[in-house]
Formats: structure tokens, C-alpha cells, sequence
């Protein structure tokens, strides 16, 4: 593997001295900014407009969620993972659930399992979709914001259908799934992705030959594969550097190995790619999503799983690979009935440690499109 | 007021004329007052502007509008802007705290008391009972100021001073190669 | 009194501006016309661009106040005159007090020149188009002030952003003009003008539009010119200035209520001023399409019925979505609203239908017409464009238009004199 | 009312110009003492364009040479200002500090 101590981007080396010696700027960019995604703060400090440096101050949406998990059952801590990151709660709640199954030495039956991947990838693209509008917000494309909410809708409206909710569904429950599926849900699912194909093609039509989209993008918060695995960034972010690593094919879960899909990658790990990859991977979900529905097999949709749960002395690592990358549930059981302790590994979390590599030497106006493209949600990098 | 004799006809007798230079002289002397009085550097640019506003406006009455457009692009939107810009980029906090005048100021005020009295001196002789400069004896209207204007500078025939134009506009190059050469540090 | 009314009514037989002619009477009367036709406009224009853009982007935009939300710009003003005028305790009071005028009044100053009508302006002037130039260029100014005097690092950005952008972009603008104005000179008459109005007349003595005068020089300059000029007005995609997810709001971000009205105000009537200097120059002003094709006296005719019609369709428009309203007791104000404002505008229509009437607004109508089709233009750019990077701006700026500026300027000069140059070569090649 | 005559103009020219003078000779910030060069300058160019309508008066409408100089002035302060500034700059990088008094490199 790569020899930490050879990185050169991440040696902090001393920035250049500001042109004219001038004092540098510092700007203290959020917690309470448009385009922080949130209650990020960043303190850039600028020559100008050039940024010498910058720094992450987080925890203003910390809530001890890991805490919190210490002192509930297993059962009444799965709607917690929701509020985590609560553009992709499904994929939270999977994660959990896998996680608490694997403890229990449970599996899910196939059923259960396969509505889990159309619901998990349907979040992921919701996640995307709420991904790409913001960005492209946020670099001044205002429009595309209001076409993806509105597709996303029909997502959210499956999600209402299924589970009641919207947005924090708890969907799952532990060893599968609390609801059977309403009736016609395949067919929703099959018309919404007849519906999305050709909407993700507007977007496409909208930004992806852009001239102002390219220029604003191309070259911008380049991270090289070795990096970004040295910083443990993961998902779209790390694909976009080229390296080929997605959880679903790597360590299959759920019952991803049954389904033919690709792991699109980038070449430059740059904004751009990373664009094109996300862009690709809506493709990919639809791909799953369709191979899923036509082939739901009939049967049982919940495990045998005690009525009060408690998993052996033991621990166990379970992650997943979510919307903005590896989430990963470390359990700590000491056989009671709520856990001993759980430590999650967000994605957004990690991957925003990558900002200030990228965003050196760039200006201001990059690090708006940085922070945009490594999709950060606060609710999870604070928990 | 002019005589409505002296105007040719085609053009409209100017209104006012005196009072507007009145108004326009007093806002031009306090504003140079404010200039040299002000502490904060931006405060007066700002009264600069205004004066060179107010002179504009005096082009104006001079049937110079060429002139006066030329001082609305060039001083009031290029200079002054050029530099406010200058006195961002520098720090003014501590400027404003230090002692504004230097120590000869004496000497300064006395010596253009001395300009002044120079000044008085020549504009209140006369020679053979006339004032030194006798007031116009007629107005043109502006209809073709620019065209003349232009005549003067760039005509084959009447245009003398098509060379001194050349000249002004080598003068701005390298004005602005000695400018980027002294702000820039590394060229 | 006679003599009073004799004043006013001399006017109306002259063919020249108020200005022009001298008589204050009239020229108040245009200037007080000139103003409340402008904030009509911006009024008109912020409930449009939002009624657009949301039709742009899949949704319905303000509903709620009045018909359509036709009221919801009345009461957004209200809402701002009404709000707290908070100046931060550590801005440079008096600055930050004074810079929203400035802009504004740069803003306004302008439209004392712009050629509405043949003797429709204020006053016409010989520096006409370096006058409007001069005085736009003024709203830098205070936009520089307003973000020093706010004392925060936002708006001191903003203010540096701006002030870089307008100043670079100037000169690319100033060149494409300069390139029209070489063209009204570049004709059997000799002299050119700055005057707007006489630049208008040019386009008419030499039956072309500027914009497709020696084809594609013309084309050119004009789209040098409404590139710059959206730069120039700090709007999409170039609005980096009050760029609201890297600045929050720019220059502004610290204003509130009145003052920061004053700083829409203005835009919106920078919008329109720069939008009036391209119609002015390149797209033959106050004249109406094909002035040179369809000549016969049917076609003047049918040309000046256009504003009546124009003002019918809108109010058929009106009574179309007064039937699609909802039948409830609820909307009922609401519909008898909207079919009041037809009935209005039908009016309008019909009044516009006197011959009287008719003749003397039909170049208001047409240039009013083409300036919407700008202010039409960056509404739809904001719905299009992300938005540039400060160093892209730059290079846009001074490595695309200005170069291909300069080789136009200079390009519309060997054409405009080719006869004269081709005999004077011939003098040399064969004395 | 009083008839505004060149002279009016000139004593207008005068004032100005002894306050630039002042603010030259009295103020130690750099940037204040530029922009009193311009107001010099300006100064100087009121009284070009007064004296160039005196002109017209006398020999016809086409005598517009003070308004062509004070053109060249424009050009000229234009100039001015840039180098000016540009040496400022330089000037503050070196030294940190904007007052004349303190520009003492030559001393050393």
C-alpha cells in the first residue's frame, strides 16, 4: 500500500507570502452561509482571493448520537441513524440493520433483501439528486436545482407510500423489513424509472457540456487517487481519482453480488469527474433498481429475530456503501440489551477532511464548489 | 445674464448662469477643502469627486461638454476609482490615528498665502483702465464641440495637434508598464 | 396665463427634445414621464423576472398577492420602506449613508439622454452615448464605497470584485462603441455623431440597422457589447459581485430596508440604461423592423397598430386566465382583480388605436419593445448560467473582448473608408 | 445679477489651486497629497477651458485649443495617477506606512 510518509500534497508546507505582503484576509465563512451546506464553519484565510489555507470548525450540529446509542435498546436506536444523514436515511438505516444482523448471526430473507436494495437505491439517487441541484446552486446554475427536486419528489412519494415518511423513513427493522409492500409498489418503481431516464439526461443537457459549467469545474479541488486513499476519502469522491473501490462489489452486502451493475470511476479527480461520476452512478442505480424489481422473489419479509434483542458478547464492523460513501457501524456488544458502544464511520465526515488539501491554492470561489462537490451533510459529519 | 443678442440663433439663452456658478463654485471649494482636511483617505476621495463633479457641471456652463464628458469618464469613473482601490489595498486604520500634517505646515500655508497674494495681485491689475481679461464677447452653442474638437486633433488639414496626441498615448503606455512594473513584486 | 399656454403649446409644433428647444416646461414634464415610467418598469420587471424564472424552472412563482401575484412587487416595496434601516455600528456611517445614492442617481442620470423618440428624450445631447457611458461608469463608485463603508470582509470583496469588473469590462464596451460611432461618420456625410438621437438617424439615412452593417463587423461589436454589458451590470452570469453562495449578498450584504431598495432600484435601472445604449446603437432605436423593406404606406399603417394590438393581447390574456380561475368564493376579488387589469389594458389598447395617439407613441412603443427583449435576455441567462470565477471574468474580459475589440475597431475603419483608401493607394502605385 | 465673466472663472481656478498647493505642502498622507496634485490639475484645466471660451469669443467657434489642452491635461493626470499609485504601492510594501515624511530610503 502507499507509504504515508510520501505524500506531498499533504505535507503543510508553508503557504507563499500574499502578494503586495499584504495581511492576509481571514474570512470566517458560515456556520450561518449559503452555500456551507449547512452549519459548516470554514476560516479561509485569503491573499486576495486566493486561499492560503483554511480550516474546519464542526460540531454545531452535534447531537451524541453515539452516546445516545449507548443508552437504548438496539431496536429503539435504528430511528436514530436516520437523523444522521437525512438526505439518504434508508441507507443509514440499512447499514444499521446489516450491522445488528450480522451481530445476531441473522440474515435477511431474500424478499426483505431485495426491497431493501430498490429502496436503498432509490435513496441514492434521491441523495444525488439533492446533491447535484445544490451544487449546481451553488456554482450560480440556479435551475437544475428545481428540476431534481421536483423528480425527487416521486422518490420521496414512493418512500411516503411504503413507510409513511419522507425524509426519515426507518424504513427497515432489524432482520428485515417491519412492512410488506403496498400493492402496485413495482409498478411505481418501474414507472419512476421510466419517469427519471430521461429527466437525468436534462440535467445532463443543462450542465455537462456547459461552457461556463466546465470551466468552473475542470481542474478545480484536484485530489490524486494515492491522497485521497491516504485522507480516506471514499465514494464518489475517491472513484472520481480513479480508484476503482465501491463497498457493493468489494465486500457485497445485502444481496448486491445477484445484481449486474458498473462502478463508473474518473480520471483527473477533479470537480468535474466527480460530476460525471455521480452522473453515471444515477444511471447504475437505475440499472439495479430495474434488475431488482422484475425479479422480487414471494416469501417472508422478517427473519426470525428474538422480540427483545440481545446479541452475544462481541463486535462487529459492518459498512456499506452509502450515497457519499463507506458508512461504517462498529458495535460493541457486551451482551445486554442495549449496546456496549457504536461508533460510526460517516462518510461525509472523512471525506471533508479532504477539503483543505483540495482547496489550496485555489480562490474562493472553488472552495464554494469543493465543499459542493465532496457532499458533505453536517448532520452526519457533527452526528 | 447674456444678452440674448449675443447667442446665435439656433441655441437657447442659458439659464440661471449665475447662480448655478455659484452653487458649483461653493460645492468645488468646500469639497477641496474637505479634500485636504479629512482624515480618513476615503472620505476624501469622496469629496473629490465631488469637486470634479461640480467642475463637470462648470465644463458644462462653458460650452465644453466634450470636455465635461471626458472628465465625468476619465477622472470621476477611471481615477478616482483607481484610487479608492489604492486606498483598500492598503490599510488606513493606523494612517488615521498618526498626526495628519507634517512638521513645515507653517511654512506650507505661508507659502501659498504668498501664491495667493501672486494670484490677487495679478487679477486686480489693469492696464489703461481695462481689466486684464475682458469678458467674452460671445457664446457659442455645443452642437458641433466634439466634431471640432476632433478637427483640432486628427484633421489632415487643421489638425495640429495630431502629433501631441501620439505622444499622450505613448505617455499612457508607459504609465502603465511603470505602473505594473513598481506594484507588481515579481514580473 | 395666455402667454403660458402659448409657451406649452409652442412646443408641441417644434421637432425637437424639450431639452433641446429649451422649454422647462416640457422638459420637467418628460423627466417627472421618464421617472415614473422607469419605476413602473422595475416594478414590472421584478414581478416578470420572478414570474419567468419560476416558469423556467418548473414552478408558478409569486401567486398569493393579488391576481397572479401581479400586487406582490407593491408589497415587497412596502415591506422594504417599512423594515428597520440598520447601519452597523462599525461602518463608516456617513459612507455607508451616502453610496446607495450615488448608485442610484448614476442609475437615473442616464436616462436624460436616451432616445425614446425622435424628440421623445429629456434632452439630446452632442456627448450623448459618452455621457451615458461616463455616468453608468459613476455606479462603480458606489459600489466600491458601499462595501468599504460596511466594514465587513464580505462586502469589501464585493466591492473589490466590482470594482475590477466594471472598470475591465468598460473598455471593451467603450470599443464596441466606438466602433458604431466610426460607422455614422463612415457615409456620404461626413461627421459622425456621439449625440444618441443623431446615431439613430444615422441608422435611418443609411437605411441599416447597425447591427448588420458591414456584416458580421456589426454583429460583432454588438455582441461584445451585451456580453460587457451584463458584466456591466453585475447580473448573471456575472455576478460575482453579490455572488449569494460565495459573498451572501456582495457589496449589499449589510443593507437593509430602504437602502438596499435603492441598490435594486438601481440595478434594474442599470439593466435598462445598458439595454437602451444597445438598442440605441446597434438595433436602430425607436425605428420600427424593416425600415428599408417594407416601405409602402399599407405597411406604416399596419406597423403602427402594433402597440394597440399588443396592448388587446394582453388584455385578452388577462380575460383568458379570469375564465381559468378558480370559481370559489375565495378568488373571487382576485378575479374581478385580474379582469379589472384587462379592462385597463384593453383600454390603453383602444386609446392607442387614435391617430393621434397612434403616431406619436409608436417609436416609444418600439423601443420600449426591444428593451424588453433585453431585459427578456437576462432573465433567461439567469435561468441558463452558472456562474463564471473571478479570474475567468478577468480573462474574458481582457483577453477575448477587448483583442477582439480592438481588431474591430480598427477592421470597421479599413472598411468604412475602402473607396477613400483604395484611391489613395492607387496615388501611390501610379502618380 | 451679476454677469459670470472669465474672470469668475479664473478667481474659482485660484482657490483651487492654492488648496491643492496646501494640501501638498501640509499632508503627510501620500494618497491626500495625490489626489491635491489633481486638484491642482484641475485647477489649471478650469482655467484652460475659461480662457478657451474667452478665445472663441475673439476668434470664432473653432478656436477650441484650451479645451484640447486641458484634454491633454486629462491624459497627462491620468498618467499621473497611475504611477503615482503604482509607486505608493511599492512604496507601502517596502515601508509599511503611507506618509510622505517617512520616504527616507536616500538617507540611509
Amino acid at each position: 500500500m502507499t507509504d504515508p510518509t510520501s505524500l506531498s500534497p499533504l505535507d503543510l508546507e508553508t503557504p507563499d507570502k500574499t502578494f503586495l505582503d499584504a495581511n492576509e484576509l481571514v474570512i470566517n465563512m458560515g456556520p450561518q452561509h449559503p452555500a456551507t451546506h449547512g452549519v459548516l464553519r470554514v476560516i479561509l484565510r485569503l491573499d486576495g482571493e486566493k486561499v492560503m489555507g483554511l480550516e474546519c470548525v464542526i460540531g454545531y450540529l452535534h447531537r451524541g448520537v453515539e452516546k445516545i446509542a449507548e443508552n437504548r435498546t438496539y431496536t429503539m436506536f435504528n430511528p436514530y441513524v436516520d437523523r444522521m444523514d437525512y438526505v439518504a436515511a434508508v441507507s443509514n438505516g440499512l447499514g444499521y440493520c446489516e450491522a445488528v444482523e450480522k451481530l445476531l448471526n441473522v440474515e435477511a430473507p431474500p424478499r426483505a433483501q431485495y426491497v431493501r436494495v430498490i429502496l436503498t437505491e432509490l435513496n441514492r439517487m434521491a441523495s444525488h439528486q439533492l446533491w447535484l441541484g445544490t451544487h449546481a446552486l451553488d456554482i450560480g446554475a440556479i435551475t437544475p436545482l428545481f428540476y431534481t427536486f421536483r423528480d425527487r419528489e416521486e422518490i420521496l412519494k414512493i418512500f411516503e407510500k411504503y413507510c409513511g415518511a419522507r425524509l426519515t423513513t426507518h424504513a427497515f427493522r432489524i432482520g428485515g423489513l417491519q412492512y410488506e409492500t403496498y400493492d402496485g409498489f413495482e409498478k411505481d418503481v418501474k414507472t419512476f424509472v421510466a419517469f427519471v431516464r430521461p429527466k437525468i439526461d436534462e440535467y445532463e443537457e443543462l450542465l455537462t457540456t456547459n461552457r461556463i459549467w466546465l470551466e468552473r469545474t475542470k481542474g478545480v479541488g484536484k485530489i490524486s487517487g494515492k491522497d485521497a486513499i491516504a485522507l480516506g476519502v471514499t465514494g464518489p469522491v475517491l472513484r472520481a481519482s480513479g480508484v476503482k473501490w465501491d463497498i457493493r462489489k468489494a465486500l457485497p452486502y445485502a444481496n448486491y453480488k445477484n445484481f449486474d451493475f458498473d462502478i463508473p470511476t474518473g480520471e483527473n479527480g477533479d470537480t468535474y469527474d466527480r460530476y460525471l461520476v455521480r452522473m453515471a452512478e444515477f444511471r447504475q442505480s437505475l440499472r439495479i433498481i430495474e434488475q431488482a424489481v422484475d425479479h422480487i422473489p414471494e416469501g417472508p419479509i422478517m427473519a426470525k429475530v428474538p422480540k427483545v434483542i440481545k446479541p452475544p458478547v462481541g463486535e462487529i464492523y459492518h459498512s456499506i456503501e452509502a450515497p457519499k460513501g463507506e458508512l461504517g457501524y462498529f458495535i460493541v456488544s457486551d451482551g445486554s440489551t442495549q449496546p456496549y458502544r457504536i461508533r460510526v464511520r460517516p462518510p461525509s465526515f472523512v471525506n471533508l477532511q479532504a477539503l483543505e488539501v483540495m482547496c489550496r491554492g485555489q480562490l474562493v470561489a472553488d472552495v464554494i464548489a469543493v465543499i459542493g462537490t465532496l457532499d458533505i451533510v453536517l448532520g452526519e459529519v457533527d452526528r | 445674464m447674456n444678452p440674448a443678442g449675443m447667442i446665435p440663433a439656433g441655441t437657447n439663452p442659458p439659464v440661471a448662469t449665475p447662480f448655478f456658478f455659484y452653487l458649483l463654485a461653493a460645492i468645488m471649494v468646500i469639497g477641496g477643502v474637505m479634500v485636504i482636511t479629512r482624515k480618513n483617505a476615503v472620505h476624501s476621495a469622496m469629496a473629490l469627486i465631488t469637486t470634479l463633479l461640480a467642475q463637470a457641471a462648470l465644463y458644462l456652463m462653458l460650452y465644453a461638454p466634450f470636455v465635461a464628458g471626458v472628465q465625468i469618464i476619465l477622472y470621476a469613473g477611471g481615477i478616482m476609482v483607481l484610487f479608492l482601490f489604492v486606498i483598500m489595498l492598503i490599510s488606513i486604520e493606523r494612517a488615521e490615528k498618526e498626526r495628519q500634517f507634517n512638521k513645515q505646515w507653517p511654512v506650507g500655508i505661508v507659502a501659498a498665502a504668498a501664491l495667493g497674494g501672486l494670484f490677487i495681485a495679478v487679477y486686480t491689475t489693469t492696464t489703461k483702465g481695462r481689466a486684464l481679461f475682458p469678458e467674452g464677447r460671445m457664446t457659442y452653442g455645443e452642437t458641433q464641440n466634439t466634431q471640432q474638437i476632433a478637427a483640432l486633433l486628427f484633421d489632415r488639414t487643421a489638425g495640429q495637434y495630431m502629433f501631441a496626441f501620439e505622444i499622450a498615448s505613448l505617455l499612457l503606455l508607459v504609465a502603465i508598464i511603470g505602473a505594473v512594473v513598481m506594484a507588481k513584486k515579481r514580473i | 396665463m395666455h402667454a403660458l399656454m402659448q409657451y406649452i403649446q409652442s412646443y408641441l409644433d417644434s421637432d425637437k427634445t424639450p431639452g433641446g428647444a429649451g422649454n422647462i416646461f416640457w422638459a420637467t414634464v418628460y423627466i417627472l414621464l421618464v421617472f415614473a415610467g422607469l419605476s413602473v418598469a422595475v416594478i414590472a420587471m421584478n414581478w416578470l423576472e420572478r414570474k419567468i424564472l419560476a416558469h423556467m424552472q418548473v414552478r408558478l412563482g409569486p401567486m398569493r398577492v393579488g391576481p397572479h401575484g401581479l400586487l406582490q412587487p407593491i408589497a415587497d416595496a412596502i415591506k422594504l420602506l417599512l423594515k428597520e434601516d440598520i447601519i452597523p455600528a462599525e461602518a463608516d456611517a456617513v459612507v455607508f449613508w451616502i453610496a446607495p445614492f450615488i448608485v442610484v442617481l448614476a442609475a437615473f442620470t442616464v436616462f436624460v439622454v436616451v432616445p425614446f423618440g425622435p424628440t421623445h428624450a429629456i434632452t439630446d445631447m452632442n456627448i450623448g452615448i459618452l455621457f451615458m457611458l461616463g455616468v453608468s461608469s459613476l455606479s462603480v463608485l458606489g459600489i466600491v464605497t458601499a462595501g468599504w463603508a460596511s466594514n465587513s470582509h464580505y462586502p469589501l470583496i464585493g466591492a473589490l470584485r466590482s470594482s475590477a469588473q466594471m472598470v475591465s469590462y468598460e473598455v471593451a464596451m467603450g470599443l464596441a462603441v466606438v466602433s458604431v460611432i466610426l460607422m455614422t461618420s463612415l457615409n456620404d456625410q461626413s461627421t459622425g455623431t456621439l449625440s444618441m438621437i443623431g446615431i439613430v438617424q444615422a441608422q435611418l439615412a443609411q437605411q441599416e440597422w447597425f447591427i448588420f452593417k458591414f456584416f458580421p463587423l456589426g454583429l460583432i461589436g454588438f455582441g461584445i457589447f451585451a456580453i460587457a454589458m451584463v458584466a456591466e451590470t453585475n447580473r448573471a452570469p456575472f455576478d460575482l459581485p453579490e455572488a449569494e453562495s460565495e459573498l451572501t449578498a456582495g457589496f449589499h450584504t449589510e443593507y437593509s430596508g430602504f437602502r438596499w431598495s435603492l441598490f435594486f432600484l438601481a440595478e434594474y435601472s442599470a439593466m435598462i440604461a445598458v439595454s437602451s445604449i444597445a438598442v440605441t446603437l446597434w438595433l436602430g432605436g425607436w425605428l420600427r423592423p424593416f425600415p428599408n423593406l417594407l416601405v409602402a404606406p399599407p405597411w406604416d399603417l399596419v406597423f403602427s397598430l402594433f402597440p394597440a394590438i399588443t396592448f388587446l393581447l394582453l388584455a385578452a390574456m388577462c380575460f383568458y386566465n379570469t375564465a381559468r380561475m378558480p370559481k370559489h368564493p375565495l378568488f373571487k376579488v382576485q378575479t374581478i382583480g385580474l379582469a379589472g387589469f384587462g379592462v385597463v389594458l384593453g383600454l390603453i389598447g383602444l386609446i392607442l388605436f387614435l391617430p393621434a395617439v397612434r403616431l406619436r407613441v409608436n417609436d416609444i412603443f418600439w423601443f420600449s419593445a426591444k428593451v424588453a427583449g433585453f431585459m427578456y435576455l437576462y432573465i433567461w441567462y439567469r435561468g441558463t448560467f452558472p456562474r463564471y470565477r473571478f479570474d475567468q471574468l478577468m480573462k474574458v474580459g481582457w483577453k477575448v473582448l477587448l483583442p477582439t475589440g480592438l481588431a474591430l475597431l480598427v477592421l470597421t475603419a479599413f472598411v468604412g473608408m475602402r473607396t477613400e483608401l483604395w484611391a489613395e493607394l492607387q496615388g501611390v502605385w501610379r502618380p | 445679477m451679476l454677469h459670470i465673466t472669465t474672470l469668475h472663472y479664473l478667481v474659482l481656478g485660484a482657490a483651487l489651486f492654492l488648496l491643492g498647493v496646501i494640501g501638498v505642502l501640509t499632508r503627510r498622507n501620500v494618497v491626500i497629497v495625490l489626489m491635491s496634485i489633481e486638484l491642482i490639475l484641475n485647477a489649471v484645466n478650469l482655467n484652460l477651458v475659461a480662457f478657451s471660451r474667452y478665445w472663441q469669443g475673439i476668434h470664432g467657434p473653432t478656436a477650441l485649443h484650451g479645451q484640447v489642452f486641458a484634454i491633454f491635461v486629462i491624459t497627462d493626470a491620468a498618467a499621473e495617477a497611475a504611477v503615482g499609485l503604482g509607486i505608493l504601492i511599492a512604496f507601502f510594501r517596502n515601508k509599511e506606512t503611507v506618509n510622505v515624511d517617512e520616504v527616507n530610503l536616500l538617507k540611509w
